[in-house]
């Protein structure tokens, strides 16, 4: 079993218009640079993107939004430093947004990976974001029922990758990936290093490797946030 | 004719056949253990235990046990490359979530609409019930081994299952003692049966009806 | 008069009295942030964020920043020994699950039953709400810095809140630029003002009634 | 912060008459066999306990039994080898029985700790484990509501700790471990071996120090399984 795949481009051609598609990272940390881009060199339309925040600067998933890839985002944070992509399309009308309190999404998320299609959280209750949604109490608290999160595909950036794609993340990289990994249909990691079998300790495992499709090892990945910084753009190659 | 049925070995051979290079398995405690020794050659499944290890090997040589590192089955195990630990929580999410690619499970009772029972026979002593009633529910198979037959002589494949039930509608193939059945739209269907035994034989085993769809295939497996 | 009320220095000074040594605790992004800059001497808490660090410490210096090593807020920290990194469903479970003693947010408006309005001014530009919604939520403690007017001179401790809520009835004390107010059965109650503010016109400038029980402490910060 | 105990006795100390307990471990791994004996020794009564087994031989879970101490199981599987403890009591209706499916047991921990007062789940779902629970329908499939367990203390076994309480434990002796670290109000830690901070990677903390009251080193710990095969009693001192 290996899990490897050549490139960028072969790891991101399965995602077809419409897909929903999640992408690890939380604001500049942990996202899977290299992956968005390839995504955006295949070019899909209509996509469904699942990630904390809705893109900032001109790279990344702002550069998705750009390329009128995005036909809604399902976030809890659209408005981190320069947002303007998405910004511009939500107020002209051309994006849809899902704005979900980020523990809600991030338990949303692992209940779709770990089998749990409805569940009760005190966040929002009373609030405009839990309009609709169906209310209980217990021990006479009240609390809002939310839905699992699915998705078709999974970015995702790992530090160590095995090729039976057992995964480790760096630092506060990790967040929303272990999550994504699990709920995604497909989950396509690049890696900063892919190791054999037996590379990865077994108890420093974060991502067991049955959540992985594919593998794609990125030697020397960018940084969203340093990228952003140096006011770097992507665009269509 | 007493002869002209599989041993439990034989049942586990024919339910490895399946097993795809590189699957994710669960194998019930017990029985479908045994599974694990007929895997194919050149296939290397990974197998999944309730209590939070992926990519166990075999037990270890008598006196090398260490008893951290044990299945769901309470016995000792060994680790392959690429195995990782997590906790209940984490596994049972790898169950529930769809991520097993089958589990492999024994029955008392199937019913023909995939309803299983397999964790108690009546209401005396002392109940447990493990992970069974999550472990039918998550994987894309949920294939289950069993003789065709209970001891007693009476059918285990039946119309609706009498001993309390494990998990409803969720059995998708049946490997017994004698063939090959397959769950659909709330059928039984016969896919292989053993050369020697005739259809109407095997349908006199069996608590409901034996459905065909094309050809049934000939039940062939080694010596074991 | 007008310069008699505390900086956001001060305020944030006199919450971090309240903080016990070895407490587990969230600040929120931006003003509560600063909280951490006045930690008693002698007492270690442990700061968690969001994003999935425990016991993480100062911005690193300029040109040190690692951009995987950031809090909620997105800025640059460093570690403490005895960090620990998990990921977001952990990271919320210890918010939601009870595991902090206080979280210490930003308010647009507090109601006198302790709602919160924090995220949100009206229906205009794009709505972000981030962990607001959860943190208000588990902590044993949900504490609120703010000033005790908005810009515009209206109260910000009301009978009900008018901005969009964050959550309803989570708010336990309310530290000030001119009082410290804890929230007890529906009702503000006064714990400390500052010395030259008289009870008349400290009430004048809130929008739901001061309660006194007992006496009320001066509250007194250093210059800073 | 120094989380450490003296000593056991003082670690157990708090546990009173009636207390819910989550004692870690399954089967014979991963038991805190040192903390239990303790417990034994402080001789609480009427104890709900909560682990996934009901005690095995003539020592842990199997001797607080013997001992009178149990009121209530709350388990999955309290039939592995030589439950005769249990048994006894059970079918002379001195001790109750909760039985829950593994991974319900597993989750419904996992919810007290997260602060998720109920979910839903397809386990048990038209058995008699699940009547008299509520049942709904997602997306045409039927689940069973289960609510969240949690408990006054957790009796856990790590490898490692530092002084903040940060654990990792070691191979298949983690499993319900870091759900009970997290559901109980108090949990007491006994490791094999204490760390100053620092001593465990940040990026390999299984169970955040968060999770963790007290810490008592227990450095040459013993094994559940590898004493019942020895066939090991304990009694009170």
């Amino acid at each position: 079993m290996d899990k490897r795949l050549p490139g960028l481009a072969e790891a991101v051609s399965g995602i077809k218009d419409g897909a929903t598609v999640m992408i690890g990272g939380f604001g500049g940390s942990g996202n899977p640079i290299e992956l968005v881009h390839a995504l955006i060199d295949a070019g899909p339309k209509d996509l469904t993107v699942i990630n904390n925040n809705a893109g900032n600067g001109k790279i990344g998933i702002a550069a998705m939004i750009d390329a009128g890839m995005v036909k809604k985002m399902i976030c809890s944070f659209p408005k981190s430093s320069d947002p303007r992509a998405f910004t511009d399309r939500y107020m002209a009308g051309e994006i849809e947004l899902e704005l979900v309190p980020q523990g809600t999404l991030a338990e949303r998320i692992r209940a779709g990976g770990a089998g749990i299609p409805a569940f009760y959280t005190p966040a929002s209750y009373g609030t405009e974001l839990a309009e609709g949604k169906p209310v209980a109490e217990f021990d006479g608290k009240h609390y809002v029922q939310e839905r699992w999160l699915k998705a078709d595909f999974a970015l995702v950036k790992a530090e160590l990758a095995d090729t039976h794609g057992n995964l480790t993340y760096r630092m506060a990289g990790r967040n929303f990936s272990p999550l994504m990994a699990m709920a995604a249909e497909t989950t396509i990691v690049q890696a900063t290093k892919v190791l054999e079998p037996g590379g990865i300790d077994p108890e420093q495992v974060h991502t067991p490797g049955i959540f992985v499709n594919h593998i794609v090892e990125v030697a020397e990945p960018q940084q969203e946030e340093a990228l952003i910084r140096a006011g770097a753009v992507y665009e269509r190659a | 004719m007493s002869e002209l049925k599989l041993s439990n070995a034989q049942i586990a051979w024919r339910a490895a056949q399946d097993i795809e290079d590189g699957a994710y398995v669960n194998l019930g405690i017990g029985f479908p253990e045994m599974v694990a020794q007929y895997t194919v050659e050149g296939r290397t499944p990974v197998f999944h235990t309730e209590n939070g290890i992926l990519n166990f090997g075999p037990a270890p040589a008598p006196g090398d046990e260490d008893w951290d590192l044990i299945n769901a089955g309470k016995k000792a195990v060994t680790l392959k490359p690429g195995a990782s630990f997590f906790h209940q929580a984490d596994s049972f999410g790898i169950v529930r979530g769809g991520h097993l690619d089958v589990a492999i499970l024994g029955a008392l009772q199937v019913a023909q609409n995939g309803d299983l029972a397999n964790w108690r026979v009546g209401n005396k002593g002392v109940p447990a019930v493990g992970g069974a009633m999550d472990l039918v529910h998550g994987a894309k198979r949920v294939a289950v081994l069993t003789d065709h037959v209970a001891k007693n002589g009476a059918p285990k494949l039946v119309e609706e299952c009498s001993f309390p039930l494990t998990g409803v509608g969720c059995v998708t193939r049946v490997y017994t003692s004698l063939a090959v059945v397959d769950i659909e739209d709330g059928r039984f269907v016969l896919r292989e049966k053993l050369a020697g035994m005739s259809m109407e034989e095997l349908q006199s085993l069996t608590g409901a009806p034996l459905h065909v769809e094309g050809s049934v295939g000939e039940l062939s497996v080694p010596e074991l």
